[in-house]
């Protein structure tokens, strides 16, 4: 059963994140996002996560990737232009990912992490409770990080509201009543020259 | 969780307390120019850097559950960090009004991004590592792109972006590897458990990630993609400021990771860090020859600098270490005043004026300034008896002290290389006639703070001797 | 019974599944930041596993962290992006080379 | 008197002075700074006199030392002290630069303060290189010393001054930078920055080799050795006189004298196994340059070559040591040819000098260096043409003339070391000569050639006193060298017991 | 004594110091005053001391001036060295110096450089006085040079001549080449004899005699004659020997004082004073001394034929010199020393004597020099014709006449030589004789004697120059001094100042040879100063045959000589005064050998071609090619280009592209994953 779950969610996972990077739409890019975050989101179950798998989706799912899709829509892309030439870079990058996956899964593969190596923990307790173990965790040992993670939120804050806000200063608008008063010499300025010999 | 720990912690939490302030003048003050958040945040960062100079003891602190570290190395680091974003504020400012970029957002970022290497420098676990270093680079992100009309700035901030979530991207993955061999994120565990473990296979698998996450930061090659792009395409002021106190957070990233944490690997890790270093000594130089944007050329002369620093920590030694933690404080204060010179030339309009074809008959046109830019540019090139001579003399003198004679003469030989482009700046200034006389316009205390900066440069050269004994006095406490 | 290895592979697929994403993909930076999200979720995985099979929580803190910052980053992300189409009119990664060289 | 730090205050006036020049100038009348200058520099020579005065000749131990804690985290000191071989470099260089100073007086019209302060403070640094005992603050003193120079040939140089002066400092940059390499490698073996201590370290051979061909690089560029030559006549072509002055007569002379403080008495053995390629080396320079001084154009090109020849006398003078003593045996010819090359290095220094004064005075006058565009000056110039001949004849080295001595000394020693190398050397009499006064003969002799040579002044009083003082000198060592040689007598003659005891462990 | 010293050598110095230095303050009149005085005062003392050492028999004495340097153990010192030769050559070099100061008060009176030139000559003196009574090879090298220096500057003396110029520069290259076989013989005999001091270096001689040195490498020379070829080589261009000769004809670019002072009394005879003086160490050399006798031989014999075909008055005289320095330098080779000097002597009588009558001829010409358009000057000018006889007559030895006793010497020395090259010089300078006495009265007849053909020249040459200095006046004419005066009336005779030199360098031409001929070929009169191996006995057999003056004359007058001078003498006659049309004839049929002379057997072309060509083209080569090319082109230029072209490829790695960059990032990390993880390449 466990087995199961795993395969399936990997393989939703993998699938997903794959379309991730090569669909057309970027519309479709972050719903197949969303499918990889929840396909995570049950692995993490599976881990014992529970306090985290539902992070993700909350936080995530509910709201990261609503953000994206807003902002998806509102930039109103010509998706159809985006995809040309993608299929020219392929060979090269895939073989590149392929070798990357190789270099990396022969270190984190069962020779060094099997079973042998870490043994499946038992499960834990009926009683346990992940969330209020991570709570007492994040107010006691990790308060400092906390603190800081707090403040980096604080920053993208008032960094979204830096870039995006538009002040009132930089909206052009006619002044009707500096119009009437407008005087000749503020507008046109006479300027004597020398004629110019005719050659 | 008790009082030592906010005692010893008071530099930074200080520092919080006053960046809120600022962003609450900024929200409710009608001041146009910003002068009171620009004064309220340089009052901070003084207070911050009494603070760090004076609170607490001089031995080592370790706070909040290993968190936080508080190392002579950290105290003097911070003061370095915080001296060089007071200065580059004062460059800054004038350099912002003409561009009305200025507002009050951006020195509450500048502040939060010295919190960030304030973090950074005392981490004493991966996670603050992680922490600070986001911290940091966020509001450098959000910092580059502040001059929202600039297409340049927001390209170079979106390239930024992109590739420092990357990086970020793997230190993280190497950071959980660490986690996963050690059990552990606390630096000095993780040290504890790699010597009795011997490292292996693994170790040193995640090892390449935390370089490579680590030479991002720093901008050694081929970490170093990001770096030109963004320091020709940010606003000069937060060019300035990424280019000199964030090398201090870096350097000190690095030793936090590689030498506290990773130093059972460090056969491996030096072997890297020749690498990187020798690329980046080739690339940088080589490759700003051909460079006719000034910020550009700065760029990739970072790249280079960034690989001497690496000789240093290469080394693998406290010398060594404290030769790269001198090189990253001279470096920071050559470049410092560097960026300062371009942003006064670039003057009052809103044009930059970036290119080395800008500097044309500075000599003439105001020769005090056009000299400490010589001192920064024959000190950049390392050339006595200016401060990065000493620099380059400190790392080379323990590259050789290590045996590695070969690698000495290399970087030499290099440095050479990029004493060319150097010139070509020092020539623009000297020997070529401008194209008008008009003096170049400085407040009175940027000329204050240029002039301390190009004599402090000079003064270096000619008596290292203190700040050499403050680095290994730093490195061996 | 899953070994830890699974887990692992399966985040070192992920990790680069969103590294060729980045430099496979050529048009649209809106994928970048995804592939961002997919390389933090890689992490998150790795650091989950971790955690489960040595029995410590720190594991699973980090994570929380990590989610913290990367949301943090996709809405500072998203600022600059929107900055970008502001000035450029455009998203498309390969028009994004005023700087080279 | 012999209390004041007279070395210190010998190398810190002018540089003190110059920055002062700097700051101040910018604003004062351009005579006042002129003055000033002036000043300075007749100070610093007045300061230097009695380091000739209060000299011991008895001793080879250093003189005058002074030494203060410098860099003490690595043990570094501020050590100066100068022995018979340096004191005669310091003294041209005190004298040469209140002739520079002088040279500059009316020439220099743009940015005059600069162009003082530029030569103050190069003063100051060259006094440093002869003076400083610790091998750090030497390489300090060594480096510092291209950044003056390099703004003198950029602001104030010729057409393609521009591209002579980048490649002037790159070349030497290039070659200094690995003695810094070499001179950290000693420390690391001797655990000493002090020169004299390096002086006394046993090095194994490989060592000393390689240490020998990173010191090479570094002074054979200075002095220049041919085949690394050709950034001095792009140099000294540019450079406006007083550069080209300053370039000829002391800047090439910190390459022997390193040879002379680095190379031999440190790495002996390393000095043996390459003292033929040494000897080869100058030979060429001596023959190769002097036929392609014979084929000049351009008045400084011509006399940049005929610097570098004559250099060769001094290498060869100080790399013949080994040969001569395996023939002869005994260090009779060493000294010889190690005091004739000394002697070459002060005596080039006025004459060579003074040839760019020379042409330094018609360039003012005409501004062209082509010597086809002179002809006949003697018409117009007689007190000129008159004086210039008498630096010709030293450039040939001439009895009588100080460009004799070193030249003599040298042929002689080189005898004793070989047949073939001496008549190679001595074929400096025959074209040294014919490229010398065939430039004399072009550009002095013969009828007016145009008006522009008509309409010439002849020198004014302020030239006149250059080159009298100049001229004085040269006559002075030619009849009477015994002061100056007596000065290096001992030093030399320990530094060649030094130079030949072997140094292996 | 040793202030007697310093005068003769101070005066001069002194003289010339302030006619060069002060010129325009002490005028014209006092610099030819206090030159003069110097050099008489030089001149006095010079013959008191001669007096005293040569005829009071004083002995030789030695003194060090001071210390010039010290060199490790070696003490280089100005000194001097007195005894009879040294004494023998002040005595000659002073009273020719003064005759040569007097008559240039005349012969240079409208010259603007006047007292620049007063100032050379006394320089000269100095000079000339430091070589002949150094006591060291270092001092002889400078006097050596000193002397070089001024003849250069004489020889230019009227800079804005090409032609003056040219000769000075070549006069000076050709005896650098001479200098630099001398320098390097000083540097190879101080490598072996330790010293440089003379007296020290012959004390040694005997045992330098048995060394060898290796040369050229396998093959060992003997010592002795290595130095003294290369110190022959010195004396060959300053002696103007053959190959190195060319400078001499040259050099009669010079006022005529000049040419009479240097180029025939004082100056080319340093290298046979040079040689003399080395006599102890030519003595251990039989091959050295061969070459000097063939070389002296050649340059007897082929110069004097040149000397048949030379038209310009002074460069017939310049020929004769050469032609007599041959037989000096032959003397020398045979090892009579004695002999040479004694030539040396009487030669320096009549040789200036002749230049000084040539010079009074020029002025009278208004400074034609060329003897196709003079003649019958005898009428205008008595007192210059019977002193060019006088000088001619002792020229080609005519018994009784100074130039007989030294000249007959000299042959009798070589035919009593046993040198292997003695009978071929024999036979040289027999024939030498013949055409001595031939060129010397062609000359002397052509002045002298027939008809005058110069009005109509005199004429249109003051057109000429009326014309504005034509060009063509350069050539011969010495164009700067006294045009104004130079009316178009018959030539008239010198003034006193030019006449009283030569009546006082007349009287030693006739008288110098009997007076001293039996002390110097019997009597040993130069005593130790010159010593002559026991082998060498010619100038032993010279002694043996001599008696005394009157009875040498007598058999002077049917030796074969005599009858040889009195035949070139009698062929003149018959060429240039009975048949005058017979030359033009001889010159047709002979035109070959003719061109020959003419070409003066080419060496000028010779040496302008291998050498100043050669030189050029080399230093041409090694500038273009060598420097420009390779070494800057290639070497340094090269690797900028190298370095900036590499710069511009690396740039665009760079290439703007986000994606690249990440690429970047990840290859990186697989090159360490590869090497470091997976050992790929380690």
């Amino acid at each position: 059963m466990e087995q199961f779950i795993f395969w399936a969610f990997a393989a939703m996972l993998v699938f997903s994140a794959s379309m991730v990077i090569t669909v057309r739409n970027p519309v479709h890019a972050v719903l197949f996002l969303v499918v990889a975050f929840v396909a995570s989101s049950g692995l993490w179950l599976l881990l014992e996560a529970e306090f985290l798998a539902i992070a993700l989706v909350l936080v995530y799912v509910g709201a990261v990737m609503v953000l994206f899709l807003f902002v998806v829509m509102m930039l109103d892309i010509n998706v159809a232009k985006l995809r040309e030439g993608f299929i020219r870079y392929l060979p090269v990058g895939a073989t590149f990912a392929v070798a990357t996956i190789v270099a990396m899964g022969l270190v984190v593969g069962s020779r060094n992490f099997g079973l042998e190596r870490y043994a499946a923990p038992a499960r834990e307790a009926a009683d346990y409770n992940n969330t209020a173990e991570l709570g007492t965790l994040l107010y006691t040992r990790f308060l400092y990080p906390f603190e800081i993670a707090g403040l980096v939120l604080l920053v993208a804050i008032i960094a979204a509201i830096a870039l995006s806000i538009r002040g009132a200063r930089q909206i052009k608008t006619p002044k009707p009543e500096r119009q009437v008063e407008v005087r000749r010499e503020e507008r046109v300025r006479i300027v004597k020259m020398p004629a110019e010999k005719r050659t | 969780m008790n009082m030592t720990d906010y005692i010893g912690a008071l530099p930074e939490i200080l520092l919080l307390a006053l960046l809120c302030a600022v962003l609450l003048v900024g929200v409710f003050s009608a001041d146009e120019d910003r002068n009171a958040a620009y004064w309220l945040a340089q009052f901070a960062l003084l207070a911050v850097f009494a603070a760090n100079t004076y609170i607490g003891a001089r031995t080592r602190l370790v706070l909040f559950e290993g968190m936080y570290v508080r190392d002579s190395m950290a105290i003097v680091l911070k003061n370095f960090i915080l001296a060089f974003a007071i200065i580059g504020l004062v460059y800054a400012r004038d350099y912002l009004r003409a561009r009305r970029i200025v507002s009050a957002e951006f020195y509450v970022l500048t502040l939060m991004a010295v919190l960030g290497m304030m973090v950074l420098v005392s981490a004493g676990s991966l996670l603050t590592v992680y922490l600070g270093l986001e911290l940091l680079s966020l509001s450098l992100y959000a910092m580059v792109a502040m001059h929202r009309d600039s297409a340049m700035a927001s390209e170079a901030a979106m390239k930024y972006f992109v590739m420092g979530a990357l990086a970020s991207g793997l230190l993280l993955y190497g950071i959980s590897m660490l986690y996963g061999i050690t059990g552990s994120i606390d630096i000095s565990v993780v040290r504890n458990a790699l010597a009795d473990g011997g490292g292996g296979p693994i170790a040193t698998y995640a090892l390449v990630f935390i370089v490579a996450g680590v030479g991002f930061k720093l901008g050694a090659v081929p970490f170093h993609m990001w770096l030109p792009d963004v320091y020709e395409g940010a606003p000069t002021a937060v060019t300035t400021f990424i280019a000199t106190a964030p090398k201090i957070a870096a350097f000190a990233m690095a030793m936090r990771l590689l030498v506290d944490g990773l130093q059972p690997l460090s056969s491996d890790w030096q072997l890297m860090l020749t690498w990187l270093a020798v690329g980046s000594m080739l690339l940088g130089n080589v490759v700003a020859i051909v460079q006719s944007n000034i910020k550009r050329m700065l760029a990739y002369s970072t790249i280079a600098h960034m690989g001497f620093l690496l000789l240093g920590v290469l080394s693998g030694n406290t010398g060594g270490y404290a030769g790269a933690m001198f090189y990253a404080i001279v470096y920071a204060l050559m470049t410092l005043g560097a960026f300062g010179v371009v942003m006064l030339v670039a003057g009052e309009g809103s044009a930059e004026a970036d290119r080395i074809q800008d500097f044309r008959g500075l000599a003439q046109r105001s020769p005090w300034f056009a000299l400490v830019m010589l001192i920064l540019m024959f000190s950049l090139a390392g050339v006595p008896p200016f401060a990065g001579f000493w620099a380059k003399w400190f790392v080379i003198k323990e590259v050789i002290a290590t045996g590695h004679v070969w690698l000495a003469g290399l970087a030499v030989l290099i440095s050479v290389i990029g004493a060319y482009y150097y010139l070509q700046v020092v020539r623009m200034m000297y020997f070529e006639q401008p194209e008008h006389m008009e003096e170049v316009h400085a407040s009175g205390d940027t000329e204050i703070a240029l002039s301390a900066n190009g004599v402090a440069v000079l003064l270096l050269g000619v008596t290292p001797g203190v700040l050499m004994a403050v680095c290994i006095a730093a490195m061996r406490g | 019974m899953i070994p830890l290895s699974n887990y692992l592979v399966l985040g070192a697929v992920l990790f680069c599944l969103s590294v060729a994403g980045m430099f496979i993909n050529r048009k649209n930076v809106i994928v970048l930041l995804m592939c961002v999200e997919l390389m933090l979720l890689a992490v998150n995985t790795n650091f989950i596993a971790f955690s489960h099979y040595l029995g410590d929580l720190t594991g699973q803190v980090f994570v929380f962290f990590i989610l913290t910052v990367a949301a943090a980053e996709s809405a500072i992300g998203l600022a600059i992006l929107v900055v970008v189409f502001r000035n450029r009119r455009t998203i498309n990664v390969a028009d994004l080379n005023a700087m080279k060289g | 008197m012999s209390n004041l730090p007279l070395l210190s205050i010998c190398i810190w006036l002018p540089i003190v002075g110059g920055l002062w020049v700097l700051f101040a100038g910018a604003r004062a009348p351009a005579l006042a700074v002129k003055k000033e200058s002036l000043i300075i520099s007749a100070a610093t020579l007045l300061f230097s006199i009695p380091l000739y005065t209060g000299f011991d000749l008895s001793t080879a131990e250093m003189q005058f030392v002074e030494r203060l804690p410098w860099i003490p985290v690595f043990d570094m000191t501020y050590h100066l002290g100068i022995d018979g071989i340096a004191l005669p470099l310091i003294l041209l260089t005190t004298f040469t630069t209140v002739l520079v100073v002088l040279a500059g007086w009316e020439v220099v019209q743009d940015r005059a303060y600069q162009y003082f302060a530029a030569f103050l403070i190069l003063e100051g640094l060259m006094l440093g290189v002869f003076a400083a005992l610790d091998a750090i603050l030497f390489y300090v003193f060594w480096e510092a010393m291209l950044i003056p120079m390099f703004i003198i040939i950029g602001v104030w140089g010729g057409k393609r001054r521009v591209y002579a002066a980048l490649k002037f400092f790159l070349y030497t940059f290039l070659g200094s930078v690995f003695m810094l390499v070499g001179l950290l490698y000693l420390y690391f073996k001797g655990g000493s920055f002090e020169i004299l201590d390096m002086h006394r370290l046993p090095l194994a051979l490989d060592a000393q080799k390689w240490l020998f061909v990173a010191f090479f690089l570094a002074f054979a560029v200075k002095v220049p050795m041919w085949p690394v030559h050709t950034w001095l006549p792009d140099a000294h072509v540019e450079a406006p006189t007083g550069g080209s002055v300053i370039l000829a007569a002391i800047m090439l002379k910190v390459g022997g004298y390193g040879f002379l403080r680095f190379s031999l008495p440190i790495l002996p053995d390393g000095s043996y196994y390459f003292e033929g390629v040494m000897v080869a080396l100058s030979l060429i320079a001596i023959v190769y340059i002097s036929f392609v001084a014979l084929v000049q154009r351009d008045m400084k090109r011509l006399i940049a070559y005929s610097s570098i020849s004559h250099m060769g006398f001094v290498t060869l003078g100080l790399f013949m040591v080994f040969r001569i003593m395996q023939h002869s045996g005994s260090a009779e010819g060493a000294i010889m040819g190690m005091t004739g090359g000394m002697v070459q290095m002060i005596s080039h220094g006025f004459i060579s000098g003074a040839l760019f004064l020379c042409v330094g005075v018609l360039y003012d006058r005409m501004h062209s260096r082509e010597i086809a565009d002179y002809g006949g000056v003697v018409n117009t110039m007689p007190k000129f043409a008159s004086l210039m001949m008498l630096f010709v004849m030293a450039n040939c080295g001439l009895p009588a003339t100080s460009g004799f001595v070193g030249e003599f000394l040298v042929i002689l020693a080189s005898a004793k070391a070989g047949f073939w190398i001496a008549f190679l050397a001595a074929t400096i009499l025959v074209l040294g000569a014919a490229y010398t006064l065939w430039l004399y003969k072009r550009v002095i002799f013969g009828p007016v050639a145009n008006d522009a040579v008509a309409a010439l002044r002849d020198i004014g009083r302020r030239e006149q006193v250059i080159l009298i003082a100049l001229a004085v000198a040269v006559l002075l060592f030619g009849v009477w060298p015994a002061p100056l040689i007596d000065v290096m007598r001992t030093s030399i003659e320990n530094l060649v017991l030094n130079v030949v005891t072997s140094k292996l462990p | 004594m040793q202030t007697a010293i310093l005068v003769i050598v101070l005066a001069p110095l002194l003289g010339a110091i302030v006619a060069g230095l002060f010129g325009r303050q002490v005028g014209r009149a006092g610099a030819h005053w206090i030159t003069i005085l110097g050099v008489g005062a030089s001149f006095v003392l010079s013959a008191w001391m001669f007096y005293g050492v040569a005829l009071k028999g004083v002995e030789p004495f030695e003194w060090s001036l001071y210390r010039w340097a010290t060199v490790g153990t070696l003490d280089l010192e100005v000194g001097f060295l007195i005894d009879k030769l040294t004494v023998t050559m002040m005595a000659v070099v002073t009273f020719v110096s003064l005759m040569v100061h007097i008559y240039t008060i005349g012969y240079m009176q409208d010259d603007p450089g006047y007292q620049r030139f007063f100032a050379y000559i006394a320089l000269f003196t100095f000079s000339m006085l430091m070589l002949v009574m150094s006591n060291n090879f270092m001092q002889l090298y400078f006097g050596w040079e000193a002397v070089g220096l001024v003849s250069y500057l004489l020889i230019g003396f009227w800079y804005t001549r090409p032609t003056a110029i040219y000769a000075n520069l070549k006069a000076f290259l050709v005896n650098r080449v001479g200098d630099f076989g001398f320098l390097l013989g000083i540097a190879v005999l101080l490598m072996y004899a330790g010293s440089l001091n003379y007296q020290d270096v012959f004390a040694d001689a005997q045992e330098l005699a048995g060394q060898r040195i290796g040369i050229i490498a396998g093959q060992e020379w003997m010592l002795p004659t290595v130095i003294c070829l290369l110190l022959f080589v010195g004396a060959m261009g300053k002696s103007a020997q053959m190959p190195l000769h060319v400078w001499l004809p040259d050099s009669m670019e010079g006022p005529t004082p000049i040419s009479a002072l240097i180029h025939a009394a004082t100056m080319v005879t340093a290298g046979i004073f040079m040689v003399a003086r080395m006599s102890p160490l030519f003595e251990h050399s039989d091959t050295a001394l061969n070459v000097v006798l063939v070389v002296g031989a050649l340059t007897a014999f082929l110069m004097g034929l040149v000397g048949l075909v030379q038209n310009d008055i002074k460069r017939v005289v310049a020929y004769s010199t050469l032609s007599q320095l041959g037989y000096m330098t032959v003397a020398l080779g045979a090892s009579a020393y004695s002999v040479a000097i004694f030539h040396l002597m009487t030669h320096a009588f009549f040789k200036a004597l002749l230049f000084l009558g040539a010079g009074s001829v020029i002025i009278a010409l208004h400074h034609e020099q060329d003897i196709r358009r003079m003649g019958g000057l005898r009428r205008y000018m008595p007192i210059t014709w019977i002193t060019s006889l006088v000088g001619s007559l002792a020229l080609i030895g005519f018994p009784g006449m100074s130039g007989f006793y030294s000249k007959d010497a000299i042959i009798e020395a070589v035919h009593n030589s046993t040198l292997p090259a003695a009978h071929w010089a024999y036979l040289a300078v027999l024939s030498g004789v013949f055409v001595t006495a031939l060129y010397s009265f062609r000359m002397f007849f052509l002045v002298f004697h027939g008809k005058s053909r110069l009005e109509s020249h005199v004429t249109h040459d003051h057109q000429a120059r009326g014309a504005g200095h034509a060009g063509g006046a350069l050539g011969h004419g010495e164009s700067h001094a006294g045009h104004e005066h130079g009316h178009a009336g018959p030539p008239r005779e010198s003034p006193a100042v030019v006449t009283v030199p030569l009546i006082l360098l007349a009287i030693p031409s006739i008288l110098a040879g009997a007076i001293a001929a039996r002390a110097i070929l019997k009597d040993g009169f130069f005593g130790g100063s010159i010593i002559v191996h026991a082998d060498h006995g010619a100038a032993r057999v010279l002694a043996e045959e001599f008696h005394d003056w009157q009875a040498a004359v007598i058999h002077g007058l049917t030796a074969t000589p005599t009858l040889l001078a009195a035949a070139g003498l009698a062929t003149a006659w018959v060429l240039y005064l009975l048949w005058p049309s017979v030359p033009a004839v001889l010159a047709r049929v002979f035109a070959w050998p003719r061109l020959v002379l003419e070409r003066k057997y080419g060496f000028d072309e010779l040496n302008e071609f291998l050498f100043g060509g050669g030189a050029r083209g080399t230093g041409d080569l090694l500038s273009r090619v060598g420097d420009a090319v390779v070494i800057d082109g290639v070497g340094v230029n090269g690797t900028a280009r190298l370095v900036g072209w590499i710069s511009g490829k690396l740039r665009w790695l760079q290439s703007g592209y986000l994606y690249h960059y990440a690429f970047a990032m990840i290859i990186g990390v697989l090159v360490l994953l590869g090497y470091f993880v997976h050992g790929v390449g380690r």
